[in-house]
């Protein structure tokens, strides 16, 4: 209870910030993003101690929906994610700390920044659907603000504009799904709807509706297309926090309804989780592949990632539909960690895409290179969140990664002939996610901050103020310590496993070391990410001192030798779009209906061949711009009815009545 | 216990340390036998080992524009791979890092070294270093998922995802799910193959600008570089062999907690069967041809069929179905 | 009793022959004279009502109808239409025969929906309500089917005519004459307003299509 | 010993007599606002004394609600076009006399939809509903220009046959409770008419409420009757239109709810349900298409208005305690959101000197209070929270698709489009590089931040004693 009293007096801080910030101008407002930590920090602060101690909180105020009240809950799934949004609020707000006021465009944002975080853990303590949907509901509109924040820009206005619209969706979905959860009777607390869960029929509806809601805010596909319009149009913490953090209160509502409210799962709910979530998996890669704007980049892979999540997802609902509990552990606990994993490498590097924005002030890869030169630190902390996010040993993306591929492996053991022939398919798509996420950010490392500098401004590019490079760096080392003591996260995760899927991991200290991760029992899988990383450390270590001790250790430095033909211009080094060539090649035609088309010039002709590469996307095409175009058109023509003469608006009137007529005649 | 602890520490040790030296030879004995079957004298047999006291003889030169990461990068690249052979069980299948870590794991610490590999490529901003990372990853793409629905066949099989337990599952009933494992077998050397650069994807001997993924990479490096990034070519070869070793060809390896006389006769065997490894490499590069990049869709698509395959088998005789 | 259902039977159903006569008319005059006809039909069943029901005010009501709508407007319209020039046919939308058909069509709809009436009701109510029902229904159609703003209001006003006479066919409904007058300020208004168009030489002819010219958003 | 009903109804007839005798303007203004301002303070006093049933006059659950609101909004509408038609003068748009003539319309106009409101005859409340109807007719040509005349030429005829209709829907309806009142005033009384409504006959009462539901739907907007709707609010002054979306629309949907209590009354009479979520789900989806195509800021609205509208009637016709409440609920929420809507288009069309879109940009680079006001109140008449129609849209929603799964589909499809429009214009407006001029605006906000809060604070809170009202209609209608 103390619990809810000190986080609603965060969440009212929180709420005070934005008002004073819309009233207040000039220098106060430099208080928005130090309140902003402060809040953060009490915030995770309870739901810290909640998720350790177990210390569930509840309260019910005499507010909110007529008749039913404002209901507040904390328990330990909102606990947990509470943690997850306030430490992305928390890096967040220390980067927004580092913002030259005079520069950026603050007055648009610092006002709807502490709204934004206040309405996102607001969604998590929602104990009522009313509550839930108010909360959500404001978390999209704060964002939609910060996403126009750059208003002159009409390709942010654009983003905004099909953000709120499928946001509007989503929320017409959760309408949907919590109506059928409530009932006709109207029981939108959530206690009532545990009471008495719905039956299959409507589950199946409430389910699907489940999945379009969050879906769309989470970006799974095919509603991901807003995802990489809007999340890189915001300011670049806001980027984080909505890239890095919005989609797991996506993930948290799925959560929250297919395993609490909805009651005991049908072992088919788990197909469209998993069938969505893998494709969103690869597609999203291959968006991100071949993309060349550093932060849409980074959104697509933030669809990559939410995919996974609800691979894995799906797979704790198949486990545990069909009384597999230690599967289904290792599943939710995969996709809670990767929640927690994803959400610290993710904002770690959206914060890194908005040093190289604020440096250089370019996003597209083909203008960057060579910042590791410049921007030593911010290269350092790119470089860890680019390694975490391919899902590479010792660091935190693999711990989770590796805990979906044991359940993924489980899965054949599944009855159902739908799940384990499904099984080997999502295995392989989740491998090639994760090869294409490698070679996703080795292409965005390499290009951005390795080589040589392909503009001036990337030639002229300095380092980011202190506090920024702080935040960076409390999300890497979080990054690596995440990736080392993994197993220590996913022991706290115990209580909220049972609570969903009614066991959790084995405990540390029955495998080799108290910091192996095990799934199922030590005999059968372990990761022991400090033993690999100690000896690996050691390894490196003799390595240096032996190669040292035996070779000269003469060094020179000298030209590139580049197969003896060098050449200075740094035009001819490999650009984000060569480095995607092969890719393409190989999986865009399918994908993108990729063409490649090269204009030579007759002989004698003095200009130069031209290259052009056409991507289709047909998503976008199906079923955005084609229902866009269908509105519009639809409307064209009913507005002629806004131009008839009085006589024929008569002539309407005369038909209503006389139709009406009609009926009353024939009804009986 | 401490005692036997230090027991198992020293057997980890001594199989590291055995797996690299072993490791150039191997690679020696690829190159001979390919000489020989074209008729050539070819270099002597320790001919790698040479070649690195050579390399780490010599000065390094770095280009101009190269950073940190390229010099850091082949000590890094070099410890991966040389920790994630060790992880393979070799002569015995109890040795403590048997327990530190999955195929799974295994396969990422490959990767990351691989990552490591493919932005040192970037690093000093050549187009051939370009060509060479663009490459190895668009592979890499292909071959994960193969190797993915291997371990898949395999942990259905076993039951376990510890290769070590996989090798005690096989030494103990080694014709379970047969089929299944032949298809598996295939496919895990064509992953091989492709992992390793050999032909048909990639001439590790050639250096014809077009053609090179991997050497296309470290064409930048020099000297005591070069020589890490080499050696840990070489381990990787012999990984590999050794994967394909313990999981199919088990027979031999000593159990967990076998005294020294198993752990003797476990590496008297297992060395035997790797240079007959080698030897049948070296016979498969010449009866090949190098493959067009485009075309390794096509070829490494194949092990991701016959991986597939191998899985729907397993259901069969494993009686999923039922 | 039953003679005096007889007569305001006979009425209505001359009143409706009447709203048919308006539908047949080619000329606005024609048109003028049969409206007149059908209002002094409404004042002589209104007068009836209120002599056999011993409704004295609704004699109020009578002499409105007989005055106004039975001699005032129809003589205005008629100045109207010399003064502002209307060509004297009147401009169809369908042809005389169609609408004459979909006439008969509304009153069988009228009939069909009366029927249904329960029993409870008593059968000359019904009746009446059944003619009130066609009436009003015709004066619509009228409305809709002819095109210039003199027979839009005749229709209106035959409309209204149907109202009145469903009124007092309503036996001891209050309000009906505060009703009826209130309908007469209204009609006043509408051709008041009329006249209001032409004078202000806003539009050249009255003939309601051309206020389109005015309509919104199409600048 | 006068009654509160009373003065409700009494207070602006004679405010509108003594107005026009008042030369000058100002006065008028501050008369206007002064009457409004008792006839609020008797409204609330009709809130807090308990209801009233006599031969001419019911003030129950159902329409205390209303008069509270109509009261309200009436009060703040005269505070802004207070401040606002000063400007209209000084633009030479209007003239002092038209002025006065405005505001003693403008009392008559209140006067007589609290008529309609507090009426317990339905002749009574026929007569107060035209009387309200042509006196915007009236003030919809106020400007003279060939538009308004247009505009309240078609208002007019389109409104004068919906009277008509409606009359012969009121008479059907005595006709139909003859049976069981006898003949004479009885049958025209509510209170007589709601108790007897089992034993009236239920072929006439389907003839009647169609009847009604043409006539009556004519002025609550429901398409295909709409056509006045746009124009009138466009080309009215701005205050008017406020008036009109906000109380008018709501009074004549009053009308219908009441003779839909009758139907729902009589168990054998036909189901009015289905026809009004035809009616309602039509004027729903087409005015939310016809929102992309407009130009004019108010017309804009003006559709939106229909779109609401249309939700509210649909939420009636699937009946039921919670559509019922929430229908209710939307309509209070409608009504002040889109007169304070209408208050913040009046800013701005002072603001930017005209009220075309195209000429509207950046609004929030040169008057970012305004915008901020203004975005607010087109979010909340969105459907977002934390606003009042959230809450009511809520409900609606959930209940449909806990009850209709897949009639739930198409209310929340005609929300989406309008809300894709709403926000492609609200955009448009605030954001982007200003055009044009920016005058200062010297109307008052007080008007338009009132209703603001009041919206604000439904979303967040409803008064236990307002929501048993509520409840209570709500069993009321069925």
């Amino acid at each position: 209870m103390p619990g809810l009293y000190a986080s609603g007096a965060a969440l009212g801080a929180l709420a005070a910030t934005a008002l004073l910030a819309t009233l207040v101008r000039g220098g106060a407002l430099a208080l928005v993003y130090p309140l902003c930590a402060v809040a953060a920090i009490v915030l995770g602060a309870v739901d810290l101690h909640v998720l350790l101690t177990g210390a569930e909180a509840t309260a019910q105020l005499p507010i909110g929906l007529p008749t039913v009240g404002l209901h507040l809950r904390l328990d330990a799934l909102s606990a947990f994610f509470g943690i997850v949004i306030n430490g992305g609020v928390l890096a967040a707000s220390v980067y927004g700390m580092g913002f030259d006021r005079a520069k950026e465009l603050t007055p648009r944002v610092e006002p709807l920044f502490p709204l934004f975080a206040a309405a996102m853990n607001l969604v998590l303590i929602a104990d009522d659907a009313y509550a839930f949907l108010f909360s959500w509901e404001l978390m999209s509109l704060a964002s939609w603000a910060l996403v126009v924040a750059r208003h002159t820009d009409p390709e942010s206005r654009r983003a905004a504009h099909v953000y709120l619209v499928m946001a509007a969706i989503g929320t017409m979905a959760l309408l949907f799904a919590f109506g059928g959860l409530a009932g006709p009777a109207g029981g939108y607390a959530f206690d009532t709807i545990r009471a008495h869960p719905p039956g299959p029929a409507v589950a199946a509806l409430v389910l699907a509706a489940a999945l379009v809601g969050c879906g769309s805010k989470g970006g799974l596909v095919p509603l991901h297309a807003w995802l990489p319009l809007a999340h890189p149009a915001a300011p670049s913490h806001v980027s984080a926090l909505m890239s890095g953090v919005m989609t797991k209160v996506a993930i948290y509502g799925f959560v929250r309804i297919a395993f609490d409210l909805l009651g005991p799962p049908a072992w088919w709910w788990a197909l469209p989780p998993i069938i969505l979530g893998a494709l969103t998996a690869v597609l999203g890669l291959l968006y991100a592949v071949l993309d060349r704007d550093l932060k849409r980049v980074l959104a697509y892979s933030t669809i990559e990632n939410v995919g996974v999540i609800f691979v894995a997802l799906g797979l704790a609902l198949a486990f545990r539909a069909n009384g597999q509990h230690e599967a289904a552990a290792v599943a939710m606990a995969a996709a809670l960690l990767h929640v927690l994993n994803h959400s610290w490498f993710k904002s770690l590097l959206f914060l890194g895409a908005g040093a190289v924005l604020h440096a250089t002030g370019r996003r597209d890869l083909d203008g960057l290179g060579g910042l590791i030169h410049r921007m030593p630190r911010t290269a350092v902390f790119f470089l860890v969140g680019a390694l975490a996010a391919s899902a590479l040993p010792p660091l935190n993306g693999f711990v989770s990664e590796w805990l979906l591929f044991q359940a993924v492996i489980a899965a054949p053991a599944l009855p159902q002939a739908a799940l384990h022939f499904a099984s080997p398919a999502i295995g392989a798509m989740l491998a090639l996610a994760a090869a294409l996420a490698a070679a996703c950010f080795v292409r965005v490392y390499g290009t951005a901050f390795l080589g040589r500098p392909r503009s001036v401004e990337a030639n002229q590019a300095h380092d980011v103020p202190l506090v920024q490079q702080i935040a960076m760096g409390g999300l890497a080392l979080l990054c690596i310590l995440g990736g080392l003591l993994g197993s220590l996260l996913a022991m706290a995760l115990a209580p909220i496993l049972v609570d969903l899927v009614g066991a959790a991991l084995p405990p540390a200290g029955s495998g080799p070391t108290v910091f192996a991760l095990i799934a199922f029992d030590p005999a059968r899988s372990v990761y022991d990410a400090p033993v690999i990383a100690f000896f690996v450390a050691i390894a490196s270590l003799t390595t240096v001192l032996v190669v040292h001790r035996l070779s000269a250790r003469r060094t020179r430095r000298g030209p590139a030798w580049d197969c003896g033909f060098p050449d200075p211009s740094p035009a001819t080094q490999y650009t984000a779009s060569s480095f995607a060539q092969p890719l393409r090649r190989v999986y865009g035609t399918a994908a993108f209906a990729a063409r490649e088309t090269v204009v030579m010039p007759p002989p004698g002709d003095t200009r130069p061949a031209r290259f052009s590469v056409v991507l289709v996307d047909h998503v976008w095409q199906a079923l955005y711009a084609a229902p866009g175009r269908a509105v519009l058109g639809l409307s064209e023509r009913l507005n002629t009815l806004q131009f008839l003469s009085i006589r024929r608006y008569l002539v309407l009137m005369f038909a209503a009545l006389v139709i009406l007529l009609a009926i009353a005649a024939v009804t009986t | 216990m401490t005692g036997d602890l230090v027991v198992q520490f020293l057997a980890q040790g001594a199989q590291m340390t055995f797996v690299l030296l072993i490791a150039p030879l191997a690679v020696g004995i690829v190159r001979r036998v390919k000489a020989r079957l074209m008729r050539r004298q070819g270099p002597p047999l320790l001919q790698a080992y040479f070649d690195l006291a050579k390399l780490l003889r010599k000065e390094s030169v770095i280009a101009e524009t190269a950073s940190w990461l390229f010099r850091s990068a082949p000590y890094l690249i070099f410890a991966l791979t040389w920790v994630a052979a060790a992880l393979v069980p070799s002569f015995a299948s109890g040795l403590m890092f048997n327990w530190a870590a999955d195929v799974v794991a295994l396969v990422a610490l490959l990767g990351a070294a691989r990552a490591l590999l493919a932005l040192a490529g970037m690093d000093v901003g050549t187009s051939f270093g370009g060509i060479g990372s663009s490459r190895e990853m668009m592979i890499a793409t292909l071959a994960e998922p193969a190797m993915m629905l291997i371990v898949l066949t395999l942990a259905i099989a076993a039951g376990t995802t510890r290769l070590a337990g996989v090798a005690d599952f096989f030494i103990a009933e080694p014709f379970a799910v047969r089929v299944s494992l032949a298809l598996s077998l295939i496919a895990l050397i064509i992953v091989a193959l492709a992992e390793n650069a050999r032909i048909p994807v990639d001439n590790p001997a050639t250096h014809l600008e077009l053609t090179m993924v991997h050497e296309a990479m470290v064409l930048e490096y020099s000297g005591r570089h070069l020589a890490l990034i080499e050696a840990a070519s070489h381990l990787k070869l012999v990984l590999y062999i050794s994967l394909l070793i313990c999981l199919f060809a088990p027979f031999g390896m000593a159990p967990a907690n076998a005294g020294v006389a198993g752990w003797a006769i476990g590496l008297a065997a297992w060395s035997v069967k790797l240079l007959i490894g080698a030897a049948l490499l070296g016979v498969w590069e010449i009866s090949i041809a190098k493959m067009r990049v485009f075309r390794l869709p096509d070829f490494v698509g194949i092990a991701f069929v016959f991986g597939f395959l191998a899985i729907l088998l397993a259901f069969l005789t494993r009686g999923v179905l039922a | 009793m039953n003679q005096a259902y007889e007569i305001s039977h006979l009425l209505a159903g001359a009143m409706l022959v009447t709203s048919f006569a308006l539908l047949y008319q080619e000329r606005i005059a024609a048109v003028l004279n049969a409206f007149a006809a059908q209002s002094i039909t409404l004042a002589l069943a209104v007068a009836w009502a209120a002599w056999s029901d011993h409704r004295p005010d609704l004699f109020i009501t009578a002499l409105i109808a007989l005055t106004l709508k039975g001699i005032i407007i129809p003589l205005a319209l008629r100045r109207t239409v010399e003064r502002l020039g209307i060509h004297r046919e009147v401009e169809k939308v369908v042809g005389v025969g169609v609408a004459l058909l979909v006439g008969l069509a509304l009153t069988g709809l009228a009939q069909a929906l009366v029927v249904k009436v329960a029993s409870g009701t008593p059968s000359h109510a019904r009746e009446a309500l059944a003619l009130a029902l066609a009436i009003v229904l015709l004066g619509f159609l009228m409305m809709i089917v002819r095109r210039n703003a003199v027979t839009q209001i005749v229709g209106f006003m035959s409309m209204e005519n149907g109202l009145i006479l469903a009124a007092t066919g309503a036996r001891g409904m209050p309000l009906v004459v505060e009703v009826s007058v209130a309908f007469s300020v209204l009609i006043a208004l509408f051709v008041f307003a009329v006249f209001v168009f032409r004078i202000r030489e806003r539009f050249d002819t009255i003939d309601i299509e051309a206020l389109d010219r005015m309509r919104g958003d199409r600048r | 010993m006068i009654h509160a009903y009373q003065l409700v109804v009494l207070v602006p007839y004679a405010a509108a007599l003594i107005l026009v005798a008042f030369p000058g303007y100002r006065v008028g203004a501050i008369g206007n606002v002064l009457a409004s301002a008792v006839t609020f303070g008797a409204g609330l006093w009709l809130m807090v004394g308990d209801g009233q049933v006599g031969e001419y006059v019911i003030v129950d659950e159902f329409n205390i609600v209303f008069i509270a609101i109509n009261t309200l909004v009436g009060f703040t509408t005269a505070l802004f076009s207070a401040s606002y038609i000063g400007h209209e003068i000084e633009t030479g748009r209007l003239s002092p006399l038209y002025v006065r003539f405005y505001h003693a319309m403008f009392q008559a106009m209140m006067g007589s939809m609290n008529v309609a409101l507090v009426a317990n005859n339905i002749g009574v409340m026929w007569v107060g509903l035209e009387l309200a109807t042509l006196i915007t007719v009236v003030m919809v040509g106020l400007y003279r220009t060939p538009q308004a005349i247009e505009a309240a030429w078609k208002y007019f005829i389109l409104a004068s046959v919906g009277i008509s209709l409606a009359f012969f829907g009121t008479i059907l309806i005595y006709l139909a409770g003859q049976p069981a009142l006898g003949e004479g005033a009885p049958a025209m009384t509510w209170s007589l008419l709601q108790a007897a409504a089992a034993q009236m006959d239920p072929g006439i009462l389907d003839l009647a409420f169609i009847f009604l539901l043409i006539g009556y739907g004519t002025k609550v907007g429901l398409a295909p009757l709409h056509a006045w709707l746009p124009d009138a609010h466009a080309e009215g002054p701005t205050p008017i239109s406020a008036v009109l979306s906000g109380l008018l629309l709501n009074v004549a949907l009053y009308a219908l709810l009441r003779f839909k209590m009758l139907v729902a009354g009589q168990p054998q009479a036909l189901d009015p349900g289905p026809i009004m979520i035809v009616m309602g789900l039509v004027s729903l989806i087409f005015a939310a298409f016809m929102l992309y195509q407009r130009r004019d800021i108010k017309r804009f609205f003006a559709y939106s208005s229909i779109e609401h509208m249309g939700l509210i009637v649909f939420a009636f016709g699937m009946g039921g305690p919670l559509a019922n409440f929430a229908g209710l609920l939307h309509m209070a929420m409608h009504s002040l959101t889109k007169s304070g809507i209408f208050f913040a288009v009046g800013h701005i069309a002072q603001a930017k000197g005209t009220q075309r879109f195209a000429e509207i940009t950046g609004l929030s680079v040169t008057h970012p209070r305004l915008a901020v006001a203004f975005a607010l109140a087109v979010l909340a008449i969105a459907g977002l929270p934390p606003f009042g129609v959230f809450t009511s849209e809520f409900l609606i929603l959930t209940t449909t698709f806990a009850r209709e799964p897949w009639l739930a589909l198409l209310p929340a499809f005609g929300l989406l489009v309008g809300f894709g429009a709403l926000l492609m214009r609200l955009q448009g407006t605030i954001f982007g590089e200003p055009v044009g001029p920016a005058h200062r605006v010297d109307a008052s906000s007080v008007p338009m931040v009132l209703h603001l809060l009041l919206v604000f604070a439904a979303g967040i809170f409803l008064p236990p004693a307002l929501v048993a009202w509520f409840q209570r209609a709500a069993e009321l209608l069925g």
